[in-house]
């Protein structure tokens, strides 16, 4: 089988799994308590108003119609309008979404910049002092809540040392860097942990495998040895871990973001929420779970790429 | 006065869409007048009407025609004269059911017609706030060639284009870009017709940058770090320090805000109990019970005053009140407990904002307070929309709330908290005949002594009948770092960018 | 190596158990126990009522009197911390043992039977864990409105996912040893294999991540906490306390540093207690 | 060529050692086969590995392993490269899990010609199908490029074997080379490292616990019991005059030329465990033959007979017959 | 042997495992693919004999070995237990078929919960089964425990403080505390060391004799198979190509698959070189077994006959069964 085919295969088996994110998605926020359309209105609306608004939004159809044509709208890639934001869900979540993708990208190569290096010398130095000294720095990484790292080093490395902005964006590419530095290296430090961790304990694991001690006897040098046989091995249960830490790490967008101030699609997932904003809820969830769906198949397309034995026959 | 620069403002929330009709969250309905203007407009202290677009108003004595004189020169953003069409167009605009939510509050217009440069509106009955509505934000004038010009089928999505793409206006700034939830960007009006200290027009501003930052600490970062030269919504409990801050200038505007508690009057509650805050005394007492002052000191820091009209904010046209209501009197609490049948041990539950701290320290501050009555308070905590919709639903005993006029007239807030066909008196269900029917009186009455002393007597009435936890009115709080000049927010809220400068 | 040497005396195996213990395991105990006496007994700990206020002594930096200052409300802010310990380890045993134990029967059983209830096992993992964690649980928390509750049973509706998929895997690992297929060549019942055989078998990995989920339980408790949707005020609560400290961060930096050293303190015991139990139940030999 | 004296190598630190091969000395001689024997956990791996010195990483190595009249136990590790792999190969144990699972079986054949010949890249590319083909592997040109778990277990064990005669070893060292293999390819494989020892005079030193294995291939034969030589000897002489009395149980037990369904013999009791080895000789506990001497001293190898050296207080023969 | 002396009874016994499609050959409505492991086969077993089944790695010997005791569903063919057709339709059918028919695993480590001492082990067995009274499982139990001999004070330990083959006593002890009447040895002793197989197989053999056991050893050590069988069935993918008396089918092997296994098995004797070739080529594939006989393709003796139709399991005069085509040939070189 081709990795097309492959790819294809895996897309298909998406299918089951979106038609129940959907139903979860749908159904969630049906089912939040308050009336949506009383929602959106401001306190100060009428009852009529809000029955018009009722009406319009499609509140008075039976449930399942109304899931019938969420799924339909979302094939056609409708979205609904935002009421918060009053503009179609699409557009507000394409406009933001570079944001927080960005975020993300920065928050996770961040991760393997700080795990790879200190996991290698944290396995090679197994229970020295190196090893210790670097678990014992991500064991608290890993204790303390994102929205605290980002608090402290908001509040020290940018408004007290004047180091970085406090929050936002910025408009170009290198702005985006520097804006976004402290909140990547938030959402980073607790994955990086994890991955500290586990691929810490996967190159021990390996540098003694069998077949590493056969590299070994082959008379190869060490440092092809660690590249070559210990380091792929030990990551290819790393990168399912990063796969998985995806929703983590998106998770940690969503507190980051909000400290921070950076407007991506986390911060307007929190907004939403407190807004009741239906249509957006629908939209953000469903992007997120879109957004992991596509981290994992790519950790299933690298892990294939590393591992033969993943591959389809 | 100096021109030119930049202003950086960080906001606690982004306008969605800023058009005269469709503003309806205060985000919105505040940006309104920097770009559009109104025919009359109001002074800083926000009840003095002056003109505006319309140089001069008159009233006639039966009160059913308003006629109106357009100012020469006056010209929108793109450079187009503001005529007659338009403020046609844009009232009729403003009074049409069918689009934005504040038609009703020109309900009392019957037609509009220009001849020229003179503008007459005809009324279908006399109407007290008639002129004061033409200084407010939704009879702002916009541009009837650029909504003619504007993509889309209907109304709003007219205006959302005019925001999106070719922005128009005729305030003193125009809307150069927005993204959404971010940030906004508004540049000086070429064309603007005010004139400015040194004689020329303004605005002073080239223009203003606004960015969102929801989160109160955050804003204060930026500001602090010298990253925006303003924040709104400063929390009072951070006041001090900022006043203390030689490099910020710490503002609190006056305004049109009170917070108080809507009490559920009704006989039962919404499980089918007894209610006991359906008796006067009961609600009197935890009114008495409460100390305001203690309050302010604890969530304001000092930086507000309590309630002192049943109905308003003391800066509202037509506030009579001086004297702080129900001033703390634990005694006389106690009495009218007694008397309310509020035994040792009686549960009431308020209903706070969820993650709002200083809900969170006034049902601390309440629980000890009225435990001095016997009250077992206990908290129950939602976010807005469940609270708005227990409001609605009358499913709660006491719940925190707020308010800020809209309009200058002091009708709005009136028929808010205290007249029950609009809202059941702010959901407390409290329908009091006499005060209703004061109500729809003074709205007719074209008067102004006549419609005062129904003011005055629907203030008492309301006092007395306490259908609210009385709290207190907070000033807005604007921290500015030093170089900024001359900006103001009116007690309504609106952010007034016009004459504001940056000494640099 | 197959070979593993069997006749090792059990006499010092007491002693052994505490002799294999890394010291970080120890320290994590350390830290726990107290944490649990601590969460036990506040009331006889903390040295004020953790709701008094006290207006004058308001935003008093640490003293003598109050070692870890006041709030804004002149709330003595270490009795507040001490009494968040009931709450936050409440908040761990709570905001888990229901997953744990609905995720542990639930994946024993699809990873014993496989076959058609596996293929939907499957289909509703992918499906939830499409989410991430915290976007779920706060629009679960958002459906049963805020509160410690409802925040338990948010947590429980995600979180089964992940010891029911731990669980299955464990239980399909088991079922390729021989003990297993001997269980029904005994001829003994479906239950007895997976609950007394598998079960106490295939339960270590859970434990341990059940270490760590109770850590994570506390981080998210927290973070629920600061945005709103967890603990409700005046509770005190270590979130809570940091979101009321956030805006004096830098003038009463007591407010917020520390509960927030409490619970990278209280997280840092619990990692080092999984991490400990992994290492004493890893298989030796 | 390979002369080992008294090699001990031990895992653990000071508080748990565990002595996993206790002074063992033994030599091989061009073109000789040595079979290593003895049971599951006797040390016979790690002979081979400390040879190498593989053990370096996770043990304490003590002793010397004279290659050439040099002592590889002290060399640095950039000369062991020079000898590992070229000089002397290795076969692992278990072929399933000594080849690297992400690296296809070119590549691993690859890396051992690149480093130990100057071929160029094609040139190694027919060196590894040849390879390949020398161990019986069916078109081999077209399975360079696939992975190790495309293999069954015996092809590769037979990969394992190719990898490790591509540089022409002078000594390979064969820890069970066929246990993974059924009796049909086991003979297949045993056939190839004998041709091979025969034509290229490589030494080799083959560990099996299979009696059967040994007798058919080997030159020599060393016993092995709780990680010390119990004897070492001609093939002929150990299989049919043993004189150590675990060597007699081991032949002993073997149910070859017994009547069918008879009481087979077997050793009592169970092999020591590491962890408490006893003072005196190893086998003591289980030797029918123990003497008093036995539980408090250590046999050391000596000279017995005309060939063969037995670590044994009371050496026995067979037909002697008073061990039965 | 006839039907009534035998007390298990298998006619045409298959199985194949499904392979699990993949999404596409569902969308493409490719056929599913089947690892054919067993393919029709015939045994008797007759009360107190001891059957060994030999054969290459892969060719079906644990999986016939779990198809008799149940583990895996019945597919095709039949089994009679006492001429007795088991169905193992329900739970109760299954547990006392189970209990009458005991099976013994290879790996003396994974065969015991680790977590369950002796004693527990057998207590379980014996009161689940109702074998004893409550009060007399103590007893039971020593008596189990002698019978391996196996020390008394072993019921508190936990396996892992046991060797493999007191570990494999302990999974006998275990079968036989039900009381069955056949028991099925998936090499049972092939994890162990040389010295220790003997003590397993001796007590084997004795247990055999003394309980009057019915064993189905299974084993790839020929020697072992030899020793301990009254009659050896060889296997060759998934099917019986030999069966016969041990003693005639090792002196005298006929089918060139039994040839080449026999002749390959390394003698003790150095000097008993085996002359004949290796067999060349590698075992086929289970996913597509060879028409005709399976063999063919590796056999010295292949004709065309071979590659056409499949050779029938077939007595021969002074020999076992056996299916080859050239049998009568083969009987004579
Ligand atoms: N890394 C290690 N750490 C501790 N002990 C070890 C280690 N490697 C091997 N051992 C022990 O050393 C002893 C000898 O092992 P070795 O592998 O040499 O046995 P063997 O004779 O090859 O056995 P087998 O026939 O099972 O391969 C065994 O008891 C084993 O448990
Ligand atoms: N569950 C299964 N699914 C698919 N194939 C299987 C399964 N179990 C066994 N097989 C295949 O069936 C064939 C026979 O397996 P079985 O275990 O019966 O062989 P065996 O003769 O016992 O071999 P060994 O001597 O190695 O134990 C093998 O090719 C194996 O790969
Ligand atoms: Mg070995
Ligand atoms: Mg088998």
């Amino acid at each position: 089988m081709s990795s097309i085919t492959y790819l294809l295969s895996r897309l298909l088996q998406m299918i089951p799994t979106f038609f129940l994110v959907m139903i979860i998605i749908f159904l969630l926020v049906r089912l939040l308590p308050g009336d949506p359309a009383i929602a959106m209105a401001e306190a100060k609306a009428t009852e009529a108003q809000i029955e018009i608004l009722r009406e319009r939004m499609g509140l008075n159809e039976p449930l399942w119609t109304q899931f019938f044509i969420f799924v339909r709208n979302v094939l056609t890639g409708d979205l609904g309008q935002s009421i918060l934001l009053k503009a179609p869900v699409a557009t507000v979540i394409i406009e933001r979404l570079p944001v927080t993708a960005f975020l993300t990208i920065y928050a996770v190569l961040f991760s393997i910049i700080i795990a790879g290096p200190l996991a290698a010398i944290a396995a090679l130095n197994k229970n020295k002092r190196a090893d210790i000294l670097i678990r014992g720095v991500f064991q608290i990484g890993l204790s303390t809540p994102v929205f605290y790292i980002g608090l402290l080093l908001l509040t020290f490395l940018a408004a007290f040392l004047r180091w970085f902005p406090v929050g936002g964006y910025g408009q170009t590419f290198w702005e985006h860097m520097y804006h976004l530095l402290l909140p990547a290296l938030t959402v980073a430090l607790y994955t990086s942990a994890i991955i500290m961790r586990n691929l810490r304990s996967s190159i021990i694991e390996v540098i003694d495998a069998e077949y590493v001690q056969f590299a070994r006897a082959k008379g190869l040098s060490e440092g092809l040895i660690l590249w070559r046989h210990v380091l792929r091995n030990a990551l290819v249960s790393t990168v399912t871990l990063l796969g998985l830490s995806i929703g983590n790490l998106m998770s940690g967008t969503l507190v980051t973001e909000t400290v921070f101030a950076v407007p991506g699609v986390g911060r307007l997932m929190l907004e939403a929420i407190f807004a009741r904003d239906y249509p957006l809820i629908q939209g953000l969830t469903l992007t997120f779970a879109v957004l992991v769906s596509i981290v994992f198949l790519l950790t299933d397309m690298i892990q294939s790429w590393l591992d033969p034995r993943l591959r389809p026959s | 006065v100096e021109r030119g620069g930049t202003l950086t403002f960080a906001r606690y929330d982004d306008s969605t869409l800023i058009d005269p009709v469709y503003a309806d969250r205060n985000p919105d309905i505040w940006m309104v007048s920097n770009l559009y203007d109104t025919l009359l407009r109001t002074e800083a202290d926000g009840k003095t009407v002056v003109p505006g677009l319309a140089s001069q108003y008159k009233l006639s004595d039966d009160g059913l025609t308003l006629s109106l004189t357009l100012r020469d020169n006056i010209h929108f953003s793109d450079g187009t004269d503001v005529e007659g069409k338009d403020i046609v167009f844009s009232l009729n605009r403003a009074k049409n059911p069918e689009l934005g939510p504040w038609a009703g509050l020109l309900g009392s217009i019957d037609s509009v017609t220009a001849d020229g440069k003179n503008i007459t509106i005809k009324l279908k009955n006399p109407d007290p706030t008639i002129i004061l509505m033409m200084a407010t934000f939704n009879t702002a004038i916009v541009s009837k060639d650029a909504f003619d010009a504007a993509t889309g089928a209907t109304d709003q999505e007219k205006a959302q284009a005019i925001s999106n793409a070719d922005p128009v206006g005729s305030g003193p700034f125009v809307l150069k870009s927005h993204q959404r939830g971010s940030s906004m960007e508004f540049v000086a009006n070429k064309h603007y017709w005010r004139q400015g200290e040194d004689g020329k027009a303004l605005p002073y501003l080239d223009g203003i940058d606004f960015v969102v930052i929801p989160d109160d600490a955050t804003r204060i970062l930026k500001l602090q770090a010298g990253e925006v030269n303003a924040a709104e919504f400063i929390p009072f409990a951070r006041v001090a320090e900022l006043k203390a801050d030689s490099n910020i200038n710490m503002e609190l505007f006056p305004s049109t805000r009170i917070i108080y508690s809507p009490i559920n009057t009704r006989e039962k509650t919404a499980d089918g109990q007894d209610n006991i805050l359906a008796s006067k005394e009961a609600r009197q007492a935890l009114n008495y019970a409460t100390n305001k002052d203690a309050l302010i000191k604890l969530i304001l820091h000092g930086a507000g005053k309590p309630v002192t009209s049943g109905l308003m904010a003391s800066t509202t046209q037509l506030a009579t009140g001086t004297e702080a209501l129900y001033k703390y009197d634990l005694a006389k609490a106690k009495e009218l407990a007694a008397k309310a049948g509020i035994k040792p041990g009686t549960e009431i539950s308020l209903t706070t904002l969820a993650g709002s701290a200083d809900d969170s320290i006034i049902f601390t501050a309440l629980q000890q307070m009225w435990s001095q009555i016997g009250v077992k308070l206990s908290v129950e905590q939602v976010d807005g929309a469940t609270r708005g919709d227990k409001n609605r639903s009358g499913d709660f005993d006491i719940h925190t709330y707020g308010w800020v006029n809209d309009v200058n007239d002091p009708a709005q807030v009136a028929g808010w908290l205290g007249y029950y066909p609009t809202r059941k008196a702010v959901g407390t269900g409290w329908n009091n005949p006499e005060f209703n029917s004061l109500y729809e009186a003074s709205n007719k009455e074209i008067n102004p002594e006549k419609r005062a002393e129904q003011y005055a007597k629907m203030q008492s009435l309301y006092a007395e009948e306490a259908p609210l936890l009385f709290m207190y009115e907070t000033p807005f709080a604007v921290a500015l770092d030093n170089k900024v000049k001359g900006y103001v927010q009116t007690p309504l809220g609106s952010n007034e960018f016009s004459s504001t400068w940056i000494d640099q | 190596m197959t070979y593993a040497p069997y006749a090792q005396k059990r006499r010092f195996a007491v002693f052994k158990f505490f002799q294999r213990m890394q010291p970080g395991f120890i320290v994590g105990l350390t830290i726990l126990s107290l944490s649990l006496i601590l969460a036990l007994f506040p009331s006889y700990i903390a040295p004020y009522d953790p709701n008094a206020f006290d207006f004058n002594a308001v935003q008093s930096p640490p003293s003598d009197l109050h070692w870890f200052g006041t709030d804004s409300l002149g709330r003595d802010t270490l009795s507040r911390v001490i009494w968040a310990y009931s709450v936050n380890m409440q908040m761990a045993f709570l905001a888990t043992i229901f997953s744990l134990l609905i995720g542990v029967t639930i994946g024993a059983l699809v990873g014993y039977y496989r076959g058609f209830s596996d293929v939907v096992f499957g289909r509703c993992v992918d499906a939830i864990i499409t989410f991430p964690f915290l976007v779920l649980v706060i629009a679960v928390v958002a459906v049963l409105g805020p509160g410690l509750i409802n925040m338990y049973i948010a947590i429980t509706v995600v979180g089964w996912v992940y010891y029911a998929r731990l669980m299955r895997a464990e239980i399909m690992a088991q079922m390729a040893n021989d003990y297993a297929s001997a269980g029904k060549v005994m001829g003994y019942s479906d239950s007895r294999i997976i609950f007394r055989h598998l079960l106490p078998n295939a339960i270590t990995p859970v434990i341990v991540y059940w270490m760590t989920d109770m850590a994570l339980a506390i981080l998210l408790g927290s973070s629920l906490g600061y945005l709103g949707l967890g603990a409700q005020p005046p509770e005190a609560e270590w979130g809570v306390l940091i979101a009321e400290g956030r805006n004096f961060i830098t003038t009463a930096w007591w407010l917020s540093l520390m509960p927030g050293i409490a619970i990278v303190i209280t997280g840092f015991g619990f990692s080092l207690v999984g991490d400990g139990v992994a290492d004493l139940l890893r298989p030796r030999g | 060529m390979l002369d080992v004296r008294n090699l001990s190598t031990s895992f653990g630190h000071d508080t748990e050692k565990l002595l996993a091969i206790d002074d063992v000395s033994f030599t091989v001689a061009p073109g000789e086969i040595l079979g290593l024997v003895g049971e599951s956990g006797s040390g016979k791996s790690i002979t081979l590995r400390s040879i190498l010195g593989l053990t370096k990483r996770y043990g304490q190595v003590e002793g010397k392993v004279l290659w050439k009249n040099q002592n590889m136990n002290i060399m640095k590790n950039k000369e062991l490269r020079r000898i590992r792999g070229s000089e002397i190969a290795m076969i692992f144990q278990e072929p399933m899990s000594s080849l690297n699972p992400l690296l296809t079986v070119g590549l691993q054949i690859d890396e051992n010609l690149k480093a130990h010949t100057k071929l160029s890249r094609s040139a190694r590319k027919k060196r590894s199908i040849e390879l390949l083909d020398l161990v019986g592997i069916p078109s081999a040109a077209d399975r360079l490029d696939d992975y190790p778990h495309q293999f069954s277990g015996g092809m590769r064990q037979r990969v394992m074997i190719a990898i490790a005669l591509a540089s022409e070893p002078e000594l390979l060292l064969a820890d069970e080379p066929t246990t993974a293999l059924d009796v049909t390819i086991q003979q297949q494989i045993l056939d190839l490292i004998l041709d091979l020892s025969k034509n290229m005079n490589m030494s080799v030193i083959m560990v099996t616990h299979d009696l059967g294995v040994a007798a058919q291939t080997c030159d020599r034969i060393a016993v092995m019991y709780g990680g010390k030589l119990v004897e070492v000897g001609p093939v002929r002489e150990i299989l049919r005059n043993p004189q150590h009395p675990y060597s007699i149980g081991l032949l002993r037990s073997v149910p070859e030329d017994v009547a069918p369904r008879s009481e087979l013999y077997s050793l009592p009791g169970i092999p020591p465990s590491l962890a408490d080895r006893p003072k005196g000789c190893c086998f003591a506990p289980r030797c029918p033959a123990a003497m008093t001497k036995c539980v408090t001293d250590r046999p050391e190898l000596q000279q017995a007979g005309n060939s063969c050296s037995v670590a044994c207080f009371n050496p026995q023969t067979i037909t002697s017959g008073n061990i039965a | 042997m006839t039907e009534n002396t035998s007390l298990l009874h298998v006619t045409n016994l298959s199985h194949q495992f499904k392979i699990d499609p993949s999404i596409f050959d569902v969308i493409l409505r490719r056929p599913s693919r089947y690892v054919k492991v067993l393919n029709g086969i015939d045994l008797n077993l007759a009360r107190g004999e001891t059957l060994g089944v030999v054969g290459e790695s892969g060719c079906g010997k644990s999986t016939l070995a779990r198809c008799l005791v149940g583990l895996y569903p019945l597919q095709n063919g039949e089994i009679l237990f006492n001429n007795q057709n088991v169905s193992h339709k329900t739970r109760a059918e299954q547990r006392d078929y189970n209990r009458r028919v005991q099976m013994m695993f290879q790996d003396p480590y994974s065969s015991l919960n680790p977590r369950m001492t002796v004693g527990q082990v057998l207590h379980e067995a014996l009161s689940v089964h109702k074998m004893r009274s409550e009060t007399e499982i103590p007893e039971r139990i020593n008596e189990l425990l002698d019978l391996v001999s196996l020390p008394r004070d072993a019921a508190d330990k936990l396996p892992h403080q046991f060797s493999g083959g007191q570990r494999q006593r302990i999974a006998i002890a275990r079968a036989l505390s039900v009381e069955p009447e056949i028991l099925i040895a998936d090499e049972l002793v092939s994890a162990l060391d040389v010295s220790v197989q003997a003590q397993v197989v001796n007590l084997l053999l004795d247990l055999q004799e003394r309980l009057g056991l019915t064993i189905l050893f299974v084993a790839h050590d020929l020697r072992l198979v030899r020793h301990v069988s009254h009659r050896v069935a060889v296997i060759y993918l998934g099917s019986i190509v030999e069966i016969g008396s041990s003693d005639s089918l090792f002196a005298n092997p006929i089918h060139p698959y039994s040839r080449a296994l026999l002749n390959a098995a390394p003698s003790i004797d150095p000097d008993k070189k085996n002359t004949t070739a290796p067999l060349t080529g590698e075992l086929p594939s289970p996913l597509n077994i060879p028409s005709g006989c399976a063999f063919h393709g590796r056999c010295p003796h292949a004709t065309e006959i071979c590659k056409k139709s499949k050779p029938e399991l077939k007595a021969l005069d002074g020999h076992g069964e056996i299916a080859c085509h050239h049998a009568k040939e083969l009987a004579l070189s």
